[in-house]
């Protein structure tokens, strides 16, 4: 789950993490009473959960609560790679001598949290990698530990910190680490972490992801959630517990399991198809997420056949097929099936659908080819 | 022989007495597997079926009973505390089922086993199959049958779309492990492959990956400089957008590398034969 | 540091530890306000910080707001071995069906903390391990991972906790391994941890130490320190940073290093003296430090002699002479003063005490026997 | 021979800069030990006496060094944050002279290094000293010469007091080792004893402790059942009145064990000879 800027910044501040004043406002109205309480220049950023925004002209330096008003106004009517813009944060502008990057985030080889620095702030991380690798410094946390205060100071060597900022840049990481380890995030980021004229430390923009998995331990965060950056078919997937990505395709995919259903997207491929959409419902669904599973993939308009290939194991293929019978009932759908079941009740999940008017299959190879077929001839 | 689990495991079930534990138990039992234990905490003293006794504590059945695998089938937020309830009640072996254990958890857990010298299998896995002897998971007992072939999989499903793709060319397995799809876990392909490198049984092995992460890049290096044994490999994902999860947290393209194509290539060159689609798999092993 | 039984309660209450409904009080008449808004009976209980204050008459039983008042004006005009009771807490009374003891320490030999928990709750834990100690559960926690669940069901079931009780117990030591660890306790203690009549558990008393030593990290705490429990003489040897006890014999010792401050007052001992008090002027100490020593160890009407034993180091025995001549000028001592200087300057500080009329002695021995007879011949 | 430290020893010193930290830098450098470099964050690039390089960080001091053994002279609210330091960046033995480290940290510092492997000695104690050869800490070097008599102690001055009593008598010793006060610490009293046992050139050992915990009494135990030198031992705190701090955090009476009478008849018990005051040493060891 992505948080937005200032969420992520109030989170911060609460570690003690040095944040620029400032206020999320809804309105242009509200922006411009932000500016003039921060009184002087203030940044208008809009809160989406999307990067590019500032190439995008989502980020605005004001010089007075008029013109705070006026970017707001603008930002606020636009759409960033597809999502509304629905709130702008108005920050106090900052004098910046240096922009740091700074993130932790996890490394599944090394099995640890990782540090990375560099001096190359105020641009994508993934783009210092590609350019200048060197230029990013990584230090990994023993998780049982925790991060150790040496190992701020070694990173604020390594990317050449000046000496009197040290002090500071360690308390920020420590508060950092604290924020990554304490919110279960997968990312928590500060780019730029930026040296002011006054050789302060500021974080200008913030970023936290937080793994999904441990949204139990965090009800507060829970409520964060912006569903805008998902499409309405993933969030209504999502309520029956299925796995749903939307695709360019015409044909649907119903699979059990993630790496079936990616093997079953990539066969479609293979023979000249094109995949609608990811979909997993999981070990040992029941008739209604099936149903509900072919609900969202014929609200579609662009699939042109389904394909479902179902493994049976903990699911039984005869609770799919009544999922699948449900469905037809109520959706009435026109678009031809192929379906192919393999496993734990099979033959009762075939003889069910015998009436169905489905396209049977017995090998994966078969399945693909027809409903690639099937999606040409409809 | 086998890797891992034969017929002289012993098997503790944490979590035995929920519906997915108690299903699983009995069609391990079922298999064949020697089910010596369950465990479910507040549960002790009854008993499974007649037949397997229910204790409170890892450490209290494991010393009753003598169990030197366990199986974790409990909610994703009781796991890690399962795993370390098992590593510290002295379990050598572990396997564990459970899906959606947070990520922040399982490093602690990592780093905990790896200092214990404790072997974790998953999490988010189908556990493990010797056929005929032993099944510890959630494989379908009946899509494998013995033989030479080693195999290897992050995926659930889709290893037994391979299992049965062998078996229908009357092909069978020595030890078909899942590794599970989670970033971080215990057992890694390169773990696998060295045992299947050492297991006299093993002929021939079938490595299955999936997008995201390194493991079959540093599987490929493994395979070119230390391995002796055939290998074919698919990975599943070629045609997954960059960016977006498919399911397993695992899988996702970070920045570039993780790809389908990254990984097929780095496999090719190590001289593994990569199948385009699971029902190929068969055809290369010969 | 020891805390008082309300603030160790208000502390647990944080971490969701359920504790009694109730109120400290400092006047009787609060003490009845308090069991007015309680309704009921309560239980009006002496906040002293030493143990045996139920013996001694410090805890009762009120069965209405002017009982209350009444063994508050009591228990508040009481001295408990020693120490005047200042404020009184008024709990709700609880129904008790079993009293169960639960605590964390450290282990030193393991070099981890462990838990200690019997289901003979109620009485000190030092008596439950002399007469019964099977009946106490011992469990490490590793400090790099913290406590684990399944310890708490190992632990409940080892002490035949009713299994509806498991989940509440479970909550509350997961609680109080993070009061131990959060606050830096070296003792955290619940005593008794009663089952009421409805199943619940409440942790009837509370007992925290602090480690002085990690006192930094928690100036909150640090403001909560009752000095009632130290002697005067001992608060302002704390002032100097000195290290001082108070003992009952004659001879005024002054040495630096706890272990030879141990070894003189033993070697005056075994020569048939009594050291007047333990006094370690600690490393490096300078002439202020040694005069407060000096000043503090003469306050005491007992003290017949003065043995200084310096074995210089870091302690240069030229600085402790010249504090030891500041103090003279001051205070004028009347009693006999044995000195012996070893080490570092030690001919300098010689030189300086040679019109100061101290006996001087050249071992250990020679100046405990010296100081012995001193004290007999005053 | 010696133990711990001698002439091939090359010390680190963290906290160089500091006023304690250069004070016994210059002492050790006069003792003849070598000090090839320091450690002060924020002062890396700075020289010590214009002899001594001082570094920011411990790994690139180690490694620009090849320091082998480092001492810790820094405050006690960074000291453990030190001691990781040091065994991260792989240096095998620390010594800890930090008076005042919360015991909390001390925990998490002793289970983590057992975990590396990394020996610690203290903290809040004097360090060591293997006379003629190289003195690590602040024991006064002139109060000790060399030979062949190994010294463990708790204390700090009370082992001055012994080592000054030895050379009054013109006995030397091989190494003095302050193992330190605290109640959680890196090195105790047996893993000295049996690095003495192993040492020839030490013939007999001097073992003196204190009241609280129950170091003593194992110490007794590793005695009578593994150790072939003779060894003469004294406790200080017979006089100590029960419960009440005596400036070490160790020396408590818990409980009715760690009394100066039980550990002095447990080492009696052990045939180690026991001194009535220090100054009797050198007499029982003839």
């Amino acid at each position: 789950m992505k948080l937005h800027e200032y969420q992520s910044k109030q989170i911060f501040s609460r570690y003690r993490i040095p944040i620029p004043r400032g206020r999320v406002a809804a309105t242009a109205i509200e922006a411009k009473h932000i500016a003039e309480e921060l009184g002087g220049r203030v940044v208008v950023k809009a809160q989406v959960l999307v990067g590019g925004r500032g190439k995008a002209g989502g980020v605005k330096l004001a010089n007075n609560p008029e013109e705070a008003e006026q970017f707001a106004t603008q930002i606020l009517s636009m759409t960033i790679k597809g999502l509304p813009v629905r709130k702008v944060l108005v920050d106090e502008a900052a004098s910046i001598e240096q922009e740091i990057y700074l993130g932790i985030t996890n490394d599944r080889t090394a099995k640890k949290p990782v540090i990375m620095a560099s001096s190359a702030g105020g641009v994508e991380i993934e783009e210092v990698a590609r350019t200048n690798p060197e230029k990013i410094v990584k230090v990994h946390i023993n998780p049982l530990i925790g991060i150790k205060e040496y190992q701020t100071r070694d990173i604020a060597s390594a990317i050449d910190l000046p000496r009197e900022c040290w002090k500071q840049f360690g308390e920020i990481l420590i508060g950092l680490w604290g924020v990554f380890n304490d919110k279960d995030a997968t990312l928590a980021e500060i780019n730029p972490l930026v040296i002011g004229k006054d050789r302060k430390l500021t974080a200008l923009d913030g970023k936290m992801l937080i793994d999904d998995n441990a949204l139990f331990r965090h009800p507060d965060l829970s409520e964060l959630r912006d569903t805008d950056e998902d499409a309405p078919s993933e969030i209504e997937a999502r309520k029956y517990g299925l796995t749903f990505i939307k695709l360019d395709g015409n044909i649907g995919c119903m699979v059990n399991g993630a790496g079936l259903a990616m093997a079953s997207m990539d066969i479609l491929k293979l023979f000249g198809g094109e995949p609608a959409n990811f979909l997993d419902i999981g070990g040992g669904a029941g008739a209604d997420k099936v149903a509900a599973a072919m609900r969202i993939i014929l609200s579609d308009p662009n699939v042109k056949a389904i394909l479902f290939n179902i493994f049976g194991g903990i699911t039984r293929c005869d609770e799919v097929a009544r999922g699948i019978l449900t469905a037809m009932a109520e959706v009435k759908p026109k678009v031809p099936m192929v379906v192919r079941l393999v496993g734990t009740n099979a033959k009762e999940g075939r003889e069910l659908l015998v009436n169905a008017k489905m396209i049977t299959a017995e090998t994966l190879a078969e399945a693909a080819q027809k409903a690639v077929a099937a999606a040409k001839g409809a | 022989m086998s890797i891992l689990v034969n017929k002289n495991t012993r098997l503790l079930v944490q979590g035995i007495t929920g519906s997915e534990g108690l299903f699983h138990t009995r069609q391990m039992v079922a298999y064949g597997t020697k089910v010596v234990a369950g465990m479910t905490p507040g549960k002790g003293g009854q008993w499974v079926d007649d037949k397997i006794p229910v204790f409170d504590s890892v450490k209290i059945a494991a010393e009753a009973t003598g169990a030197n695998v366990s199986i974790i089938f409990v909610p994703a937020r009781f796991a890690a505390d399962s795993i370390f309830e098992a590593a510290d009640a002295g379990i050598p072996f572990i396997v564990c089922i459970t899906e959606g254990i947070p990520v922040g958890d399982m490093m602690r857990v990592r780093n905990y086993i790896d200092m214990k010298g404790v072997r974790l299998l998953g999490p988010n896995c189908p556990g493990l199959l010797t056929p005929g002897e032993a099944k510890v998971g959630i494989i379908p007992g009946d899509i494998a049958i013995p033989g030479n072939i080693g195999v290897v999989s992050r995926s659930g499903t889709l290893t037994y779309e391979v299992l049965y793709a062998l078996k229908q060319k009357g092909m069978g397995s020595s030890t078909c492990v899942g590794i599970g799809g989670d970033p971080v876990n215990g057992t890694n392909h390169i773990d696998v492959l060295k045992m299947f490198e050492n297991d006299p049984k093993t002929d021939k092995i079938v490595l299955i990956g999936e997008i995201g992460g390194s493991d079959e890049e540093r599987a490929a290096e493994y395979i070119a400089t230390s391995m002796t044994k055939p290998v074919v490999g698919f990975i599943a994902g070629q045609t997954a957008p960059p960016g977006k999860r498919m399911g397993h947290a695992g899988a996702i393209i970070e920045g570039g590398s993780g790809s389908a194509a990254d990984k097929i290539k780095a496999l090719e060159d190590a001289g593994v034969k990569m199948a385009r689609h699971p029902e190929e798999i068969p055809d290369l092993l010969r």
